[in-house]
């Protein structure tokens, strides 16, 4: 057993990070919302609904850079269309909302939501049926996202595509879903997609006590996943991933069916994306087209990247810091944050190569490298 | 891949429908235990007039070949003939054009994928040592472990203490003890070559295809190593495919050779040694004597 | 030719090569033999300019090597056989072959013998099965075709050194013995220097007329091949 | 109705010449405007006239007179004519060399004096310069060149009033030329056809000689005869109008496949260079989009430095953007790209970053706006083969250019070292280098090359599209998924499957609508992805694992 | 606050810039030009630029950031019609007050919002009448980008149409997406429904950038005026400056201003504008003139009721007048919509329209369509005692939400 924990203590470092990222992000997130809700406005420590909702954007786009990096970071599958299933768990989230709105739409219309009674529409479509229920819409969130990637995973890794090839298809998948989404016809609101939401669970989501609560369920959440991500990675199976990502073809002549573990993986990185994508639409108020964008997934690959591939922590890190970078240079320097935003890219590509979890890792290695250097000393004598 | 490629698109469809159904598949906590090798007839693996062409080029041509259970079998024959693509065959890497392979007599290995053969206890070490570079070696020993290989129970596995001591095990026998926490990429390459026969000797396979292990080791490693796959013999059956010839005849009880993709002759190491074909193609007029050291 | 002072070597934070000197004369063949992992192929690497060294310095015929890049060591005349062949696997054999055309030309300029702009048909007498498989994808090839080729791709370049890691890994015996000769018909008639690193002491004695013994990054023995005895053998080589 | 055939080029040696014999004539024209003091006062009228009254006078000056008239006219059409506020005299304003000035339109005498000011501008509006054309076509009936009588013949098809008629009748057996006569012989049989009050055997016949004729307007005029009451003529209309049918639905195919070819071009321009960065080099080159709007930019900058010579630009810009762009890909390759050598997924972050660099650095320097770059006139227009087949010049050259440079990358590749080199230099590097591979040299020319092309491909794209900071964006994700689509490493996939796309697209949009299409062949790659997961033209073999 | 702040919400990055960066430059130049007059209230404006970068829900966001982190008293802002959605909870939730400067599908009508730019009644219904009535159009292809402007607007003039008597088989209907550019089957297409016999036009709702290949193609398949018109809404003298228009002199636009209207006011405007871009070829179009035409009423609302306090500048809002740069005056009506007057452009070879057609006086802009089952009913006023953005008259209640 010692042989055990000294294997736990000198061969994983990662998991190391779990129980201070969890303190830290609900320490400041129950900080932020009881400085939210009890301070007056005045007060200097007063935070504001508008930081406290931008935080939980921010903290979706965190558990959606996990998802992300949950494939790509640890099993190699880079996936260009990760923002489809985030999408589709929000539109499942928007759908529930817009059928809170009841006859409070603009034409008083109990039944169907605004943008079909102007388009004409006589009768909901029938998957909009049940989205009323909460539970059910949630079921959905989940459930839609995740059947997608079942369906797309088992298909392309079972015909064995890899590398750009599925990262180009995951791409055009999000690009067939976008354009499918601007379509009126699909009833899911065209262009404008869903919005104009009133409350959720008869909370008043223009209440700040709602955002509040939406911000700390969102960090809980992420919390939760994060720990239970980090969990599965540092099991057999996490090593089974590693091992598919390094030489796929090795690890099935040891008898992996490297396939099922990749749908596997992609779904459970898929939920994840849906709800990430369900808890950011009732934070943002909007959900439409424009998230299935190509360039949005890119987006997230590239938060993944910024904070370092395959560490977890990385990812909520890179996700938080480049949207945080984003926020500040629309507003202070409007004209010029592409330049700022594609300098950072660049930047932090050329000199952290692995991201910034990377340049943790390397002060970290100066230390570790004394011990190894001592471990191939002992094996040549 | 090939195979996939070939069929039409409908027939396809209709085939992963098909296997979509197959409740074993969807549910693995379904499947039916493994059925064991059936050795009955003392033979553990039968290729039977396997083809097989590249563009035209016959890699394989009409190979025959039987090995008994327990066996220690060696393979040799000319760069090119046919060893490594036999083992592809074998391990369900590469489709055969024609041809028959059965593992036991239960087992027609043509029909399973990669991991299924792995799972039925048919173990591989290439001929370049691929190894999970971006693992530790340990990790890469209790990857390569005997354990149930589906994704829920290798979810929830933990390693067993008996495990860790297998593991250690092996590890001092490859001689790797001190790298165990290092980078398998890392590694030299003999050390690799090591430790994939590490990964090997941990699956406990009933069947050991071993594509030139003793490439870039020194003469003690060899013996080393011969000695190891001879104490394997018996128990498991091997099957080594090797170019040195001072190692092929310190393990070897039968010596198959290949030629042009089929067999060229069979026999003990002497017989092998002496007939006129396998020198002229492929040990040259004084190779065995060159060789000793 | 080529002389190596006190080289130190690092992957990351680990040193491989502590101090090493090591010198190789004109027309020898030195034989690098050690372990597995002292660091044979990381010294050979270091010569061809793929790993850089920390301290020290290479020199060539009294230039120093060690500033000059990988490509510029290739005009210079040295040929590299790496361990593991290292071939272009989507490239076909002959394209293979191809890649090393403008360095021959290059160095045919200075010695006029054969033609500087074809891949020389004795690469295809020493392995004629190069020949039959012109056409194909390097990465096609059986394990000891590659190797093979790996040999004739470096030939390709005329090289006045030649430096071959392992080169008779995954090759039937015929053929070995062929390399073999080849080497000594090279060094022979043409002056080639070779420095070859071989774990098989039958051919490393055949064909070595130096050895060198490398523990842990450093040369710990050196002398002319037939000095090279079972205690030395022992000592290094033994597990 | 007509479709405006004036604008349409016909790119013949014959008429080329014919349009010279044109020109020539109008520069004689003004020994023969003897009578124009005639029409003064009428031309006072016009320059007083409501555009609603001008119709009546433009008629009287019509009828008043003969082809002399036409430089007015044409001058009207063209919204180029003035009259001078003092005296009501009418003038041509022409332009030349960015200065304004006046002609008069019969004389062609120059008038130095009038400025702007003391010139008011004569207002056309749509139905005037429809009712112009009519007219100019009238008057070219009689013209001495052949091919402008015809064109004129099938101007004035779709408007057979009496007036015509008569013309026609009265010069269709003088008429000499082949052509004319026919064209002349349509219109009289159109107008038999027509008449209710003819024997229905000779409008049977004049139905008949109607179906081998391609025409709008005839097609117009049997389908309202087979509604006619007299059963026969019903059936002869229908017989004439299936047979049409035929023939167009053959014409219709072909222009289908034409669209297809064109956007397959425009794909393949697109995705080419993307082909090398991407598929032979490994770079996930996210600026591959800004490489061919610095291309269309080049040519804007190009037309903006040669305002005078717009019809030679082209051929200073293909070069000049292969130039702007390769050398920013250069430039791009030297700083960044090649220190991300073995991360190729790196290169995706780093090239996002340039990609978002360059885009804004654009809106910066040239405006948010769209900028407008002209079309050459030689490649403007169509090529019309026949009343329902008429291809567009320009993308007809394009589709020309695309398949050129396709091939002139695949000698580059293929006959120079660069090709082999790049190959191995991303297959292995250390081993390329140890065979004397310059690969730094390999990679910032590759790199360079493969800009070049995206850049040349911005030349084509800004005769087709807008000239923005966002037309880069517009293609990347197409030319991702053309080149994966052909297969990563090979130029040949990338050229099948663009025209794959390119004419699916365009097969399935008709029935589809454009949305849907778009959609159906995304699907459709992605399930043929499933059965060839390494595109149509997979590398093979057991390095490609 | 020593400044009044007015935001500025329009997308100066993504796929919108292209036509919004002007508009941000517009207000700026509105701003300089108050605080030049000595500012509003013995204050000086200070205008607050972010950039939503054409991402629908960092309209929201960043509306929410300027009203309560900048504390605006004012937002200037949004071009599509999602972006405005986006940012309309918001400025309901925190009662900001926005002036929206495009033409738009109508349907809408926010307390805190004031819509400067066309209803479908001030720009479709003219457009469709004087195609009608003036060039005897009988067939009509109704041509958008598939978005909800398109849509809705089409669905009116369908059902505009279909009372005026047109057959549904001389209506065609064709939706492509944004961007769209390859145009070449669609204006065969139109070619062909256009060669049938029967007098043709085109009704383009096709948005932004998918204009210029469309226009290109249809100069190449030699589609001229005369033969199919084209009348656009959403092609201005700013889409043109990217095109050559020779090809296609005679298409029409509607839009309640062109910059070609000789007045004084547009003189100056136009002065102005070109001296604040330093470029001379700057050129001005309908949304500017919304947005001139909102601000200035914004500035005159603020003066009378003294403070920047929403409600107060809302309620002096209705009723303001100003007069509009073509010659006439907007009124800012109880519906939160401008009274505009209606033109009909030409393109000419300079990229400016002529205009050929004018309505008498100017048009009510029309929040709730007439011709839409769901709205025939609904009436937008802001004044007492309705106080609602959508009262039906008939059940004399407001629908919905109370706003
Ligand atoms: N995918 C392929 N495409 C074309 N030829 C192939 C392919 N795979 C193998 N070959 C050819 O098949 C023959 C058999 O190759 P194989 O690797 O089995 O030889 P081998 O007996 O293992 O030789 P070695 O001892 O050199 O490893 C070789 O000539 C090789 O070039
Ligand atoms: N890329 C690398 N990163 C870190 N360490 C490495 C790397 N490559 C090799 N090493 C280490 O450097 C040492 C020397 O390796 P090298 O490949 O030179 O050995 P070698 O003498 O050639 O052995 P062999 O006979 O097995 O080929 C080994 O201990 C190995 O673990
Ligand atoms: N409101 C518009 N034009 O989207
Ligand atoms: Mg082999
Ligand atoms: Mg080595």
């Amino acid at each position: 057993m010692t042989r055990l924990m000294k294997y736990f203590s000198e061969g994983r470092t990662s998991g190391k990070h779990t129980l201070p990222f969890v303190v830290i992000l609900l320490g400041v997130t129950i900080l932020a919302s009881a400085a939210n809700l009890f301070l007056p406005a005045d007060s200097a420590l007063y935070v504001s609904t508008y930081t406290i909702t931008l935080l939980g954007k921010y903290l979706c786009y965190a558990m959606l850079a996990l998802a992300v990096d949950i494939i790509w970071g640890y099993c190699g599958i880079l996936s260009l269309g990760h923002g489809a299933f985030f999408a589709l768990g929000g539109y499942a989230m928007g759908m529930y909302l817009m059928r809170q709105i009841g006859d409070r739409g603009v034409y008083g219309n109990p039944l169907l939501p605004d943008f079909m009674v102007f388009l004409d529409w006589k009768e909901l479509p029938w998957f909009w049926l049940g989205m009323d229920h909460f539970w059910f819409a949630m079921l959905m969130a989940v459930v839609v996202p995740g059947l997608l990637a079942f369906v797309f995973g088992w298909l392309a890794f079972r015909s064995r595509v890899t590398g750009v090839y599925l990262s180009i298809m995951t791409q055009a998948l999000t690009y067939a879903l976008l354009l499918a989404f601007f379509r009126n016809e699909m009833g899911f609101g065209g262009n404008n997609g869903l919005t104009d939401f009133k409350e959720i669970l008869g909370f008043s989501l223009q209440a700040d006590s709602t955002r509040v609560g939406l911000f700390l369920i969102t960090a809980i959440l992420l919390a939760v996943i994060f720990v239970v991500s980090q969990k599965i990675l540092s099991s057999r199976l996490g090593k089974v991933v590693l091992a598919i990502r390094d030489s796929e073809s090795r690890s099935r002549f040891i008898g992996y069916r490297t396939d099922r573990y990749k749908v596997w993986l992609f779904v459970y990185s898929a939920v994840i994306a849906g709800i990430a994508g369900a808890l950011y639409v009732p934070q943002v108020g909007i959900i439409n087209p424009g998230e299935f964008s190509p360039i949005n997934s890119i987006e997230m690959v590239i938060w993944v990247a910024v904070g370092g591939r395959g560490t977890l922590i990385g990812a909520v890190i890179g996700a938080l810091l480049v949207n945080y970078a984003k926020t500040r240079f629309t507003a202070i320097m409007p004209d010029a944050w592409l330049f700022a935003l594609g300098a950072m890219f660049v930047l932090v590509t050329l000199y952290l190569p692995k991201g910034l979890m990377g340049l943790y890792g390397q002060l970290m290695s100066k230390r570790r490298t004394a011990n190894n250097s001592n471990n191939t000393e002992e094996s040549q004598a | 891949m090939s195979t996939l490629a070939s069929n039409s698109l409908a027939f396809n469809t209709l085939d992963n429908t098909r296997e979509f159904f197959r409740r074993d598949q969807v549910w693995p906590f379904l499947a039916p235990e493994q059925a064991a090798v059936n050795v009955d007839n003392k033979m553990i693996l039968y290729v039977e007039d396997l083809n097989l062409s590249f563009d035209g080029f016959k890699a394989l041509n009409n190979l025959n070949l039987y090995i008994n259970d327990g066996e220690l079998r060696c393979l040799i024959g000319a760069n090119g003939a046919g060893k490594t693509t036999l083992m592809d065959v074998i391990t369900g890497k590469t489709q055969c054009d024609s041809g028959t392979v059965f593992f036991g007599q239960n087992h027609n290995l043509l029909n399973k994928d990669e991991a299924e053969i792995a799972q039925l206890g048919i173990g591989r070490k290439f001929q370049k040592p691929t190894v999970f570079e971006e693992q530790t070696v340990f990790d890469n020993l209790e990857l390569s472990l005997k354990t149930d290989k589906r994704v829920l129970p290798t979810l929830f596995s933990r390693l067993t203490p008996t495990q860790i001591d297998r593991i250690d095990d092996v590890l001092k026998t490859i001689g790797l003890a001190k790298h165990r926490f290092m980078l398998a990429g890392a590694l030299s390459h003999g050390q690799k070559q090591w430790l994939e026969i590490g990964m090997l000797l941990v699956a406990e396979p009933r069947l050991l295809l071993i594509d030139e292990p003793v490439a870039g080791m020194t003469a003690q490693e060899t013996e080393r190593t011969a000695e190891l796959l001879t104490s394997l013999a018996g128990e498991r059956t091997v099957i080594v495919v090797e170019h040195d010839m001072e190692f092929v005849r310190s393990i070897a009880r039968t010596v198959t050779v290949l030629h042009q993709g089929s067999v060229l002759a069979e026999g003990t190491m002497d017989q092998i040694q002496s007939n006129k074909d396998v020198i002229e193609v492929y040990l040259g007029e004084e190779a065995a004597g060159e060789e000793i050291a | 030719m080529i002389s190596i002072n006190n080289v130190d070597q690092l992957y990351g934070g680990t040193q491989i090569l502590w101090g090493l000197d090591l010198e190789i004369e004109t027309g020898s063949i030195t034989c690098i033999m050690g372990r597995n992992g002292v660091g044979k192929t990381t010294l050979l690497k270091a010569i061809m300019g793929l790993l850089p060294i920390k301290n020290g310095e290479i020199t060539m015929e009294g230039a120093a090597l060690n500033k000059q890049s990988a490509e510029k060591r290739a005009y210079l005349g040295i040929g590299y056989v790496p361990q593991g062949r290292d071939i272009f696997p989507m490239l076909t054999v002959e394209e293979n072959l191809r890649i090393g055309l403008p360095v021959r030309g290059k160095r045919m300029k200075d010695s006029p013998k054969g033609s500087p702009k074809e891949i020389p048909e004795k690469i295809f007498e020493l392995f004629p099965v190069l020949k039959d498989m012109l056409h194909r994808r390097g990465g096609d090839l059986s394990g000891g075709q590659q190797q093979q080729l790996a040999i004739g791709r470096a030939l390709v370049l005329e090289p006045s050194v030649l430096i071959l890691d392992e080169p008779n890994e995954g090759i039937q015996p015929n053929i070995v013995k062929q390399i073999g000769d080849v080497i000594l018909k090279l060094n022979k008639e043409e002056g080639l220097t070779v420095i070859l690193v071989e774990q098989k002491l039958g051919f490393a004695r055949r064909v070595g007329k130096e050895f060198r013994l490398m523990e842990k990054g450093r040369i710990v023995a050196a002398d002319k091949m037939e000095n090279l005895n079972d205690t030395l053998i022992k000592q290094y080589l033994a597990v | 109705m007509t479709l405006r055939r004036i604008t349409l080029r016909r790119i013949t040696l014959r008429h080329c010449m014919a349009l010279c014999c044109c020109l020539f004539g109008l520069f004689s024209l003004p020994s023969f405007a003897v009578e124009s003091t005639s029409l003064d006062p009428l031309l006072a009228d016009l320059a007083e006239a409501k555009i609603s009254k001008m119709v009546p006078i433009l008629d009287k000056i019509e009828k008043a007179s003969d082809e002399t008239v036409l430089p007015l006219f044409r001058t009207l059409l063209n919204g180029n004519l003035y009259y001078i506020k003092s005296t009501k005299q009418v003038v041509g304003q022409f332009d030349a060399n960015g200065d304004t000035f006046y002609k008069d339109v019969f004389t062609g005498q120059a008038n130095p004096t009038l400025t702007k000011r003391d010139v008011k501008k004569i207002r056309v509006n749509n139905t005037l310069r429809g009712y112009l054309r009519n007219a100019i076509a009238r008057i070219q009936l009689t013209s001495k060149n052949p091919s402008v009588r015809e064109s004129a013949v099938r101007e004035l098809l779709s408007k057979l009033d009496d007036d015509t008629i008569g013309i026609l009748e009265r010069l269709y057996p003088n008429e000499t030329n082949k052509k004319v006569k026919h064209a002349m012989g349509l219109a009289l049989a159109m107008n038999t056809a027509s008449q209710t009050k003819l024997a229905v055997s000779n409008r049977i016949a004049a139905i008949d000689t109607l179906a081998d004729s391609l025409e709008n307007d005839v097609r117009n005029l049997l389908t309202t005869l087979s509604n006619d009451e007299n059963p026969a003529i019903q059936s002869a209309s229908n017989a004439a109008l299936d047979t049409i049918a035929q023939r167009a639905n053959r014409f219709a195919f072909v222009d289908q496949l034409f669209f297809g070819l064109s956007l397959g071009s425009v794909l393949l321009l697109a995705s080419i260079g993307l082909a090398i960065t991407f598929g032979v080099m490994g770079v996930i080159n996210m600026a591959h989009g800004e490489m061919i709007m610095l291309g269309a930019y080049t040519t804007y900058v190009v037309q903006l430095i040669m305002p005078n010579y717009i019809d030679y630009s082209i051929w200073v810009a293909i070069p000049a953007a292969f130039l702007v762009s390769g050398l920013m890909g250069v430039l791009i390759e030297r700083l960044v790209i090649r220190h991300l050598h073995g991360r190729p997924l790196e290169t995706l972050l780093a090239t996002f970053g340039i990609s978002l660099i360059l885009q804004q650095l654009v809106r910066t320097i040239f405006s948010p706006l769209n900028r407008q770059v002209s079309t050459p006139s030689w490649m403007s227009g169509s090529w019309e083969i026949n009343p329902v087949l008429s291809l567009t010049l320009n993308r007809l050259y394009i589709l020309a250019f695309a398949l050129f440079v396709f091939m002139a990358l695949v000698i580059i590749l293929k006959k120079t070292s660069l090709g082999l080199n790049v190959r191995a230099v991303s297959q292995n590097r250390n081993m390329a280098k140890a065979m004397g591979v310059k690969t730094n040299w390999v990679d910032a020319m590759t790199f360079g090359l493969g800009s070049g092309i995206a850049g040349i491909a911005g030349v084509a794209l800004s005769q087709l599209t807008n000239v923005g900071p966002n037309l880069g964006q517009a293609y990347i994700i197409d030319s991702f998924m053309v080149v994966v689509f052909g297969g990563v490493g090979n130029l040949l996939g990338t050229l099948v499957a663009a025209f794959t796309l390119g004419i699916a697209t365009k097969f399935l949009e008709p029935t589809t609508g454009a949305v849907l299409a778009a959609i159906i062949v995304l699907v459709f790659i992605i399930l043929f992805i499933q059965k060839r997961p390494k595109g149509l033209f997979p590398q093979k073999g057991r390095a490609a694992e | 606050a020593e400044t009044i702040k007015v935001g500025v919400l329009h997308s100066l990055s993504g796929t919108m810039a292209i036509s919004e960066t002007t508009l941000k430059d517009t207000v700026l130049m509105m701003v300089d030009d108050q605080n030049k007059k000595g500012g509003l209230l013995g204050k000086k404006l200070e205008a607050v630029v972010v950039d939503p970068a054409s991402n629908w829900p960092l309209f929201a966001e960043k509306g929410r950031e300027l009203l309560t982190k900048e504390k605006v008293d004012v937002i200037f802002g949004s071009w599509t019609s999602v972006s405005r959605k986006s940012v309309l909870p918001v400025l309901e939730e925190l009662n900001g007050l926005m002036f929206y400067p495009v033409q738009y599908e109508g349907e809408e009508s926010s307390k805190n919002v004031f819509y400067t730019g066309a209803a479908p009644n001030q720009q479709a219904i003219p457009a469709v009448d004087y195609l009608m009535n003036d060039l005897g159009v009988e067939r009509f292809v109704l041509a958008g980008t598939d978005y909800v402007y398109p849509r809705t607007t089409n669905k009116i003039l369908e059902a505009y149409l279909k009372a005026k008597g047109v057959a549904a088989k001389d209506i065609m209907i064709n939706y492509t997406p944004f961007g769209h550019s390859d145009w070449q089957s669609i204006v065969s297409d139109v070619k062909k429904f256009g060669s049938e016999g029967m007098k043709t036009a085109v009704v383009s709702t096709i948005n932004g950038d998918a204009n210029i290949p469309f226009y290109k193609e249809l100069g190449n398949q030699g589609i001229s005026a005369e033969d199919i018109p084209v009348v656009a809404f959403s092609v201005g003298e700013e889409e043109l400056s990217g095109l050559d228009t020779k090809p296609l002199v005679g298409h029409l636009a509607a839009w309640n201003y062109f910059q070609s209207v000789e007045t004084p006011e547009n003189e100056a405007f136009i002065k102005a504008w070109k001296a604040y871009t330093k470029n001379p070829k700057r050129v001005t179009n309908d949304p500017m003139e919304a947005t001139y035409i909102g601000f200035k009423m914004w500035a005159n609302a603020v003066t009378q009721a003294g403070t920047t306090d929403v409600d107060a500048v809302e309620q002096a809002m209705i009723g303001q007048k100003t007069p509009n740069l073509t010659g006439g005056m907007a009124v800012m009506n109880k519906n939160h919509h401008l009274s505009k007057p209606v033109l009909i452009g030409e393109i000419q070879d300079n990229g400016q329209f002529e205009v050929v057609w004018e309505t008498d006086g100017v048009v009510a802009g029309d929040a709730w369509s007439d011709f839409l089952p769901g709205s025939k009913d609904l009436i937008s006023d802001w004044t007492a005692p309705i106080k609602c953005g959508n009262y039906n008259t008939k059940t004399k209640t407001c629908s919905g939400q109370n706003y």
